[in-house]
């Protein structure tokens, strides 16, 4: 099958198709059903994209997810964010296997054919970089949301319990950390405690229904579901089970939060609760007072929240948000609340609640115990200043 | 061991080595909301009228308000006979439907006329002859959607002289009919009394 | 931003962009982030595709979704089932209007961009067409799950609830049906009742995240919770209130239901509970005896799926399947059993149970009542056979 | 009326006019699984084991098991020393992390000394000097990651030499350390007791 009607053209946004646009659609057929060749792409109207913070290295990068324009909570997987180390490799599923090996009873090599034979689950997760936001500690520094906080983004994730290959593997009693290894170029490796492995952890080779997109770790990742995304080895090739940890580069000089006393904190795996305003949002203009309704996302790495808060007065009153169902374990839960404007300054902000009852800290209280200098695990409240003539800019209130 | 460290030469850099974010990072801008009308500017509410929108004009829904119902609301001005609707059928109809509307497999075209009496049997054929239960149907679908590749296309007096035609055919009408909004209100259609209500649930 | 990478090519399966495959993906680096462009693709590895039946018109024509190789709930939007009347209209959402007008205080007229102001919902539902299975009443007929199963998919919806628009526009006492009319070459048509409207009915711009694709009624459709797909009108540009059903086309000639007796139902508009087993099922092999997943997904119109059971003997005895959380309100729900294939004749079946206590019957039960002219709503159980070299096939049993 | 219904020219047609599904349809064919290995044709339980996939070899745990550990588990055979590690530094890394080891603002690649006694000021400067606790760190990155552009190229000697000359320029050893899987495994790296542990929940 090929495309037989239009194709991908310089003038079409990534990911759609140009068509000529009908003066009447009532009025001569569309064009015919299938000309897609069999799968489809989105509109030519619409353009956000995943966006890249200028890092000097194209190898070692990342792009965000463009959070402002989402709706809902399941990100669209062609608009996922991307944390790469060595680019993103292209590997043949027929080819990959997974080794699972160390402190096993039975070392095990499983192809993907095998992977997709084992018992599955299907969850919805999010991933959160905890390099988001590493560059509001100090100043407001991006303008959007998709700058501020688009390292996250939810998926519906299916593949197998990492639990039930290690059964099958047959783990040791001194079993306590397991090396989790990629296919890239980085070979990227990260240390997994043996409970969060045995609890929720999935080696994951299907999202949002169909197979893993080639960014997100083609053809399998793990997923960790509530842990910082960079511990979601993707291009899974290796398990090493161990009684220690391996401390690698990406544990050991990255991925720890530097202390104001030079200390540096190891293995902060958990994302904390967070939550953000996606609308209004940074650099976004509000045409005029009037009735809006204020969105945003809401998640948190150790399991449900349970509640959201808004204020328009930069944190003086603040009102309970609607959580719009499904609210899912480890997942974005989109939370709304009516609004209206009234042409006068205002200072939004959202602050969510988890299931443990640990509420979102402000950036002062942040600050206080971590200074600013810790990269990693930014999570205080947001806050979005809403000038008089409707601008919306990224601030620190 | 000359050299200690280099710790003087390196220069200083701070969290993740990240480029000094200076001037414009080319971030994309989000969709603002737009506005279009400054007619609904009134004070909106939380909860019954939010303010959004404007009022469609008479002749916004003019232009667009087609259908055709059973007791013949919608139905336009104008008529057509069972002999200017042979004309119509024969030039614009007939390639997909055939000569005699029996339908014409490779274009997908159904029959128009015919199955009377097969509804019961293990061979339904259903038409609007053997099936519709209104003739309002006809005019509105003809209207809206016929010519398959150049629909809406048809005069109110194209639409009602053709659809004489097919009624003709199909022994619904004599051949000497005429139809306009009100002739066409008063057909009676083989089938009318045809359909029920849906059952479930409650039952199969 | 230009796609500076690979391309769509003759070669890559629809959907997918080709790149060379590295022979060893760790020792060079992979392709640079954002050569998509900044929205991705799938692997060129992933081949599915959604499928025509041949009808004899291309213009109104459907296509199914590849059941077989889905996973979890979500249909990716590539892969959404369609059915046209009039092929895919190209519209600009910049021009596109909704107006509604008839029994109502104000009529109203709403551009995009006030739709996206007002307050919405995103919630999983499925939309099925009536017609799914119209191949199988009298003998199997079509081979896969895929024809046998294919129109029906699930999406994260949102929009505006339909009823917060009309009681901004006011609707009077006397209302009692809405037509909803596209934009599309057939300005398809369909009557919806007063309470399906003031109740779930959602006006939808956004399908899992984004907007909505093309095929699904860009910029806007009609979203009927648990009604026959055909309802669920998409490129929508008008709603009617009225005291009366319009009695279109589509709800007189087509999905009306033909009894044994020459009487035929109007409006049958729910979704009847359902369920197939989608692993393994029809035209797989297995390659031999052992462990297998049996997988399968369950929908209701009538609400929450709460018991799943599985045979694999026929319907002789059923066992009790898991049902996967999040398990939602018309939505589509997967179910998994684990399952021994010994190598024998076996024939495989699902029940399903909606939280209104239907059951899903068995074919003979329903042809028994509806005869097999009925065209819609062909809800039975669905039987696989195993054959003992392991060749599954579609069977009536 | 001469014509009164066309039912008898009408072909019989079944539901949906659907055309008849004789022959092959093109249905496109579902995967079915596979199963590549004889050997685990073992019965299968349901709980424990599936019988699914099949022994890892030691070969091909070996050729992938490249981690170095801090216990020095892992490090290979082999040695090199500061001198030959300034060959292979000055000729496959300094282009991109600098003469002096400073880093290279434009290549993204970072300092990899400097930095000693910043950690607890507002330039925090993290090198392998500065900051990383365990030498098999910087063992193991190297070997399964630089030099960038031809990751894994390394011989064991190559990474020996190159660390040690790192090391060397930082310091942490003298500029005649040779190093080999025994000497590694005593560096002692300045900021070894530097980290703590997660301290949440509980803390902020
Ligand atoms: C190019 C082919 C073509 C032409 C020309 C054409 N039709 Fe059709 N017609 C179709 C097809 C195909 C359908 C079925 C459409 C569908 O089911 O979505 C159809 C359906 C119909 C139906 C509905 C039949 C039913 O049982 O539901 C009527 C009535 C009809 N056409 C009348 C006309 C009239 C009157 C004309 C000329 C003015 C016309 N057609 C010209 C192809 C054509
Ligand atoms: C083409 C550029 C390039 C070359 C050549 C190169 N590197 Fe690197 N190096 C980088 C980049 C970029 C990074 C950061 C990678 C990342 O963060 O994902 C890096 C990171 C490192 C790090 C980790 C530093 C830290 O603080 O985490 C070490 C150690 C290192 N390189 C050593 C070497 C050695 C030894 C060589 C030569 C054998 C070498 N590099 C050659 C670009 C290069
Ligand atoms: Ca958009
Ligand atoms: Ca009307
Ligand atoms: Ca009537
Ligand atoms: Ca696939
Ligand atoms: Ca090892
Ligand atoms: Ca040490
Ligand atoms: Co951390
Ligand atoms: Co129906």
């Amino acid at each position: 099958l090929l495309l037989s009607g239009g194709r991908a053209r310089a003038d079409a946004p990534p990911g759609a198709i140009e068509y000529p646009v009908q003066p009447d659609p009532t009025k001569e057929q569309g064009r015919l059903i299938l000309d897609d060749g069999g799968y489809g792409s989105r509109s030519q109207f619409e353009s956000e994209i995943r966006w890249r913070y200028p890092t000097d290295s194209l190898d070692s990068s990342w792009s965000m997810t463009p959070l402002a324009s989402g709706h809902g909570i399941i990100t669209p997987s062609g608009l996922h964010f991307e944390r790469h180390h060595g680019g993103i490799p292209t590997i043949d599923p027929a080819t990959h296997t997974l080794i699972i090996h160390g402190l096993v009873d039975k070392p095990l090599r499983l192809t993907m054919a095998d992977l997709r034979r084992m018992p599955s689950v299907s969850r919805i997760h999010f991933i959160e970089c905890s390099g988001n936001g590493l560059t509001e500690w100090e100043k407001p520094t991006l303008k959007t949301v998709q700058g501020t906080h688009g390292l996250t983004s939810t998926s519906e994730w299916t593949g197998v319990l990492l639990s039930t290959v290690l059964k099958e593997a047959g783990i040791q009693d001194s079993a306590a950390w397991i090396l989790a290894e990629g296919s890239d170029a980085a070979v990227m490796t990260r240390s997994v405690p043996i409970d969060v492995a045995m609890n929720d952890a999935i080696l994951a080779y299907a999202q949002n229904g169909e197979a893993l997109r080639p960014e997100q770790g083609y053809p399998l990742r793990l997923l960790l579901p509530g842990l910082e995304g960079n511990t979601h080895i993707k291009w899974l090739r290796r398990l090493e089970v161990s009684d220690k940890p391996f401390m690698t580069r990406e544990e050991t000089s990255k991925y720890t939060d530097l202390m104001p006393d030079g200390t540096a904190r190891l293995f902060t795996l958990e994302m904390d609760a967070k939550s953000v305003i996606t609308f209004p949002s940074g650099a976004m203009k509000l045409p005029r007072p009037g009735f809006y309704e204020i969105s945003g996302l809401a998640w948190s790495g150790r399991g449900k929240i349970v509640k959201v808060e808004v204020s328009a007065d930069g944190g003086k009153t603040w009102t309970e948000a609607a959580l719009q169902e499904p609210v899912l374990n480890k997942s974005h839960t989109r939370f709304r609340m009516p609004w209206i404007w009234d042409g006068n300054e205002a200072v939004l902000q959202s602050r969510c609640t988890d299931e443990t009852g640990y509420v979102q800290p402000t950036l002062p209280e942040l600050v206080r115990v971590r200074g600013t200098k810790s990269v990693y695990h930014l999570n205080a409240i947001q806050s979005w200043h809403v000038a008089a003539n409707g601008e919306v800019t990224n601030v620190h209130a | 061991q000359t050299e200690t460290s280099a710790s003087d030469a390196a220069a200083a850099r701070t969290v993740a080595a990240l480029p000094e974010p200076v001037g414009n990072l080319e971030e994309p801008m989000p969709p603002s909301p737009v506005v279009e009308d400054a007619e609904s500017d009134a004070a909106p509410g939380l909860d019954a009228s939010f303010g959004i929108g404007r009022p469609a004009t008479k002749e916004e829904i003019a232009a667009i308000d087609i259908d055709v119902m059973p007791d013949g609301s919608g139905l336009p001005e104008g008529s057509g006979t069972y002999a200017e609707g042979e004309t119509v059928y024969v030039e614009q109809c007939a390639s997909c439907h055939g000569d005699n509307l029996e339908g014409i497999k490779e274009t997908g075209a159904p029959a128009l006329i015919g199955g009377r009496d097969t509804l019961a049997t293990d061979k339904p054929l259903k038409t609007v002859e053997s099936y519709w239960p209104h003739a309002s149907t006809l005019f509105d679908y003809i209207h809206r959607a016929m010519p398959l590749h150049a629909p809406g296309s048809l005069s109110a007096d194209e639409v009602y002289a053709v659809s004489a035609y097919i009624l003709g055919r199909g022994g619904i009408l004599p051949e000497d009919a005429e139809l306009n909004a009100q002739s066409f209100k008063e057909i009676e259609m083989p089938n009318a009394d045809g359909f029920v209500e849906d059952p479930r649930p409650g039952a199969m």
